[in-house]
């Protein structure tokens, strides 16, 4: 199987499923200079920039994706999301409900997201289970350039919106653009597993809702999605040289949740550790609690988390975010109460 | 081309009877929440929708009664998602101000402005697959405040798009008198993203058609957007049951409830200077004033000025209204028959 | 003690403030009109109208408050807080960290919420656990006129930006304005210990993050906010006479949670059942999960929400907020299981 | 009044230099993320920040550093929030999109638009508690476009708040041509929200200093805001680093890493036609040379326009250069300074 890069690895995919639907219509923010390719094998009809109007835009999306079109909106980074909320949380989740179930948004929206680059916190957060809080919208988040294509070609499927997110950790073009820029002198702690991988000739869907095991183990389960799942496996791989057996569950998607994946695993294990690089309070780490509760399963139950808002310098971010350390810690501190 | 008033003032009735039935179905209590009329606006509405061809699309704000009316929406759906039946418009599911319909594509809004991003939606998806067509956004003049739709004024602009952004300027929004929270001029505005902006007298069926053609042929020709400002006026006041519309109607027993707080205010120790509050007090008792003389009893009806226009044919007009007046009645009742048993309830 | 509607209250400890402290202003749409009261008694400069502009109205208020003015910004409907919620996300949750801790942004946010009136869905949301995610912000949802004045009080003295919501359930002001119109023919639930109620001569502050025990009980712990409360009250009524002992805490405050009451109460129940009007999933009832969970505390979970898109139908409508019968059941089902 | 020339090149001298040095630590990788420089603005923020009085505010938006340092912000504290160092000006919390001066009434943003908001809540503060100061917004031309900096120009009007809008028009939003995204015209813009508008050259200092006199005149007399569209460039490009200057200093290089995939979606089956494709790849080059020619070659930079003027007296001129120079490597070298050891941590 050849090999992409994550953001190589989305843009084949996506220029399949525009090859195949001609309604597939991309725009954004730069996306002339950005997703030149997509523009080059396009035109220009297909692939728009469009002013620095996100409330404007995502609200056109809106109503393009009601009358046959089905457009790929960029958010070029999710905190910018909130100057065009009202599109997500009063129109694009709610206009099937409204109509009766008549009509519906097939929307993509699709944003980088996360830190750990040192940009300081309005361009690094995550902000994945927030709006999984909306009703009518689906989240994914995937963290391998596999999951990147066959996930955005899910997305392109799905007959209501989906917000699809790329953590610059893992999309070289963004991490180029946001963290390196093209200098020699910095480095990341960029997952190499979820940076570069194999992938299809042609590209699949990997449905909406669809957890993986990523790793097998039987003391404890991690939950987690994006780049927290390679910190995840770094961590299980130490734990097992302490005799802790791992198990972690790449979630892929947010909303909705593979609540089958979540329960099995929790009910084999009996211990449930979240690792989110989102805030911890209010979020995923709390709905996956409810929701081995709602099942009836007996847990010990940790998380890992983004604590408040992310601080710019790199040593105190790399404390606020899900870090290997962190897991490993509280993954212990669950083996002994 | 010009307009067929007979054709016009039909639909125009055929509008104002059908929403003085919502207003008495609310009255009732059978109709739940906020309830926007569209009463005032009826020449705006008819002027534009009577020259749309099929596949254009309407982005509509809270007062989407009128135009989906007139756009051929059932009216018996209508009044029974209005009533929050399962077998309404949008079975129950969406209430007046959340009203769609697919096969006309016609989109709602509760939100202040995003009609015009919606507009923007769909003329872009018309541009591409549907030549020849466009859209309009119905808005107020407060809307002209609200960001994303500034900002989708632009991007039809940019993205030269067959959108017609008509703000019906009741010169109020909710009790606050426009003007005075609006700088500059709407039409200034409209140059200053730069698209033709026209203004006109929204009550005037004639000259607000002859505007409406205009900027139609514009957006079908591919020469873009067109803004126009049509002044009008809501006789039923911002919404049914208002405060605002209380005091209109019966001053004395509503003001009562109002003066005696606002007699406190102005005596409690600490605060603003007594001048101050007196002033504050004038503003109100303006504002009161000014809402009830533009608002509850407005100078130009368009049905009123239409209407006079065909009166020299007084058989026909009588004929005309009786059969709209009938119309409705049936309508009305209609959506008011019994829910039918859905087949799958009983099996 | 005088008895004040929850509206009277807000205004009165509001007017109380307002005439301490000559740097409170108040804005937003119509408050001219809405809040003549206030207009008249402390004059247009410090009670003002703004456009329809949430966005660059709040966006003031943030600088506005944190250059000496402690501004209550008026958002008229919490649903509407969309247009603008980059100035909450952005901004004023995040100026404190920014600053290194140096700088401050004393905000209230006051807005209407809540449905069971039949407006529709994009006017009848709560959001308060979305609000919550975001790290700096507290969020407050008094249930009683007490508590409205006590909490407003509190806010105006909070060192950083307060969501002070209040239910049009509650509010008469609103409830007339959305709801009834000045009709005889509606009815709504309202509940009459939370619509009106005593309230102190001088009012003192409710501290922002104390939970009340608003109901005393053995078997099970219901924890919930807002009209929520007065339901689960009623439900924990009627399920004492079948013989179940119902503790109801009302958390008045989402953010910062009280832990302390929580935690105690379950702890000594067992059974945590939320009732909570905002959105089921990534929200405070999964968050009330995560903190007993993360105590340590083995129990049992149910959860009564408002499940997706709230439907403008009334009968539909009651179906899908948080109602009695609800409670009733999934209570219920607590014990059985 | 005449302004300080000496003065006014002195503080843009600082900044730049200041800047520089800001580039090279950036290269050496001890300042992470993005880094978006106020080269080329120098003039427009000397112009307007060496007017303020003390309570008057600043708005900034991604390009904070030089109105910060002009304002008297501490360089030393600047550079160390840059490397992220505890004792920086926010304590390493920020970085230089969020930069905060709480003494200067300064608040920065890395969101599109926000300073307009921010000028306008700062503008009302001050009216009720500084009268006779202001409130600047710094922005970008691209800003334009997003409904909160809209907004907030009708907000400022209908309060009539004392607030420049400042807008630093460099035609390029990253790597768009702004105009081409941009409908009519900025000036009718700001007359739209009914507010005076003024296009200057911003590489200008004299001219510009002029503008912004009598736009600060107005704020001070209570006669409510301006619009400055000031023209700039920025050789520095959108920010360091981006693929885009990149290409434009190592055209080779870079070219070759784009050209492969821009070659191979020219050549996939299943697509637009190949004129459409062979078209998308000239607006591509065709922007790649654009924003080389208008952006990293840019012709007026107003350090040398200043200068210009102040040669006639070139020993007085080397001083102060020399000087410059000199305070800014002592700032560099202070800055980098290891960390002094909390006493709270070793007791
Ligand atoms: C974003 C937002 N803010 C506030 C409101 C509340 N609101 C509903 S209608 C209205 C006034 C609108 O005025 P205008 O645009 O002139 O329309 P009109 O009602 O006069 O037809 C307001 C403020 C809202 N629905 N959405
Ligand atoms: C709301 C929002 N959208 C997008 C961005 C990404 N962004 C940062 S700067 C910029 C371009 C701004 O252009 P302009 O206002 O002309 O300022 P300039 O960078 O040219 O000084 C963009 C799009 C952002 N920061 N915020
Ligand atoms: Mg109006
Ligand atoms: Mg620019």
């Amino acid at each position: 199987m050849r090999k992409l890069n994550f953001s190589e690895a989305a843009e084949d995919a996506l220029a399949q499923a525009m090859a195949q639907d001609k309604h597939i219509i991309y725009f954004g923010e730069d996306v002339v200079a950005n997703r030149r390719n997509l523009l080059v094998r396009f035109g220009k009809d297909r692939v728009r920039n469009t002013p620095i109007s996100e409330s404007a835009f995502l609200g056109a999306a809106v109503t393009a994706a009601m009358s046959g079109l089905r457009p790929v909106v960029e958010i070029m980074i999710i905190d910018f999301i909130a100057v065009a909320m009202d599109a997500l949380l009063n129109h694009a989740a709610k206009i099937e409900t409204f109509s009766g179930g008549k009509w519906n948004v097939p929307l993509v929206v699709r944003a980088a997201c996360g830190g750990g680059y040192g940009d300081g916190g309005q361009h690094e957060q995550s902000l994945w289970g927030w709006l999984a809080h909306i009703p009518g919208l689906s989240v994914v988040v995937p963290s391998t350039p596999a999951d990147a294509g066959g996930l955005i070609l899910a997305a392109l499927e799905h007959p209501n919106p989906v917000i699809f997110l790329e953590h610059k950790l893992l999309a070289e073009n963004w991490l180029d653009f946001m963290g390196t820029g093209g200098r020699k002198t910095v480095q990341f702690d960029v997952p190499v597993e979820g940076a570069r991988g194999p992938a299809p000739r042609k590209w699949q869907q990997i449905p909406i809702g669809q957890a993986v095991e990523r790793r097998k183990g039987s003391d404890l389960t991690i939950i987690s999605i994006g780049v927290g799942v390679h910190r995840a496996l770094e961590a299980a791989d130490s734990l097992d040289e302490q005799g802790i057996s791992v198990s972690v569950i790449d979630l892929r998607t947010i909303s909705p949740l593979d609540k089958g994946a979540i329960i099995e695993s929790v009910a084999k294990t009996g211990r449930l550790l979240v690792v989110d690089e989102d805030y911890e309070s209010f979020g995923l780490s709390g709905e996956l609690a409810a929701i081995t509760l709602e099942a009836g399963i007996p847990l010990k139950y940790n998380r890992v988390c983004t604590m408040g808002t992310i601080p710019f310098s790199r040593e105190l971010e790399d404390q606020a975010l899900p870090n290997v350390q962190r897991i490993k810690k509280a993954a212990v501190s669950l083996m002994e109460n | 081309m010009q307009p067929d008033l007979w054709a016009l003032y039909r639909l125009m009735l055929h509008s104002r009877l059908f929403e003085n039935a919502v207003i008495h179905l609310w009255d009732e209590g059978l109709i739940s929440g906020e309830m926007h009329m569209g009463i005032g606006e009826e020449a705006i509405v008819a002027g534009i929708v009577s020259q749309l061809i099929e596949g254009d699309a309407l982005a509509l704000d809270h007062r989407g009664t009128p135009p989906l009316l007139m756009r051929g929406v059932d009216p018996v759906l209508l009044l029974r998602e209005f009533l929050g039946r399962p077998d309404g418009l949008c079975a129950g599911m969406g209430g007046h101000m959340h009203l769609f319909s697919r096969e006309h594509l016609a989109a709602s809004s509760g939100i202040v402005g995003a009609s015009g991003p919606a507009a923007v939606g769909f003329a872009l998806s018309g541009v591409l697959q549907r030549p020849g067509t466009l859209a309009v956004a119905f808005f107020g003049e407060g809307s002209m405040n609200q960001g994303m739709l500034l900002e989708s004024m632009n991007l039809a602009v940019v993205w030269n798009l067959p959108v017609l952004f008509v703000c019906k300027d009741n010169g109020w929004s909710i009790s606050t008198m426009s003007p005075s929270m609006t700088g500059g001029n709407l039409l200034d505005r409209a140059h200053g993203f730069g698209m033709p902006g026209i203004a006109v007298d929204g009550n005037d069926i004639e000259s607000f058609y002859a505007v409406g053609e205009e900027a139609v042929q514009r957006a079908r020709n591919g020469e873009g957007p067109t803004f126009i400002r049509a002044s009008c006026s809501h006789p039923e006041g911002h919404m049914l049951g208002l405060q605002l519309q209380r005091i209109a109607r019966q001053p004395l027993k509503e003001m009562g409830e109002i003066a005696g707080p606002l007699l406190r205010s102005v005596t409690r120790v600490k605060g603003a200077s007594l001048r101050e509050r007196v002033e504050s007090v004038k503003e109100i008792l303006s504002m009161l004033g000014k809402t009830i003389k533009e608002e509850y009893i407005p100078g130009d009806d368009p049905l009123k000025l239409t209407r006079q226009k065909l009166i020299k044919d007084e058989s026909r007009l009588d004929d005309l209204e009786r059969e709209v007046l009938q119309e409705i009645e049936i309508v009305v009742e209609q959506a008011l028959e019994p829910e039918e048993l859905e087949l799958g309830r009983t099996q």
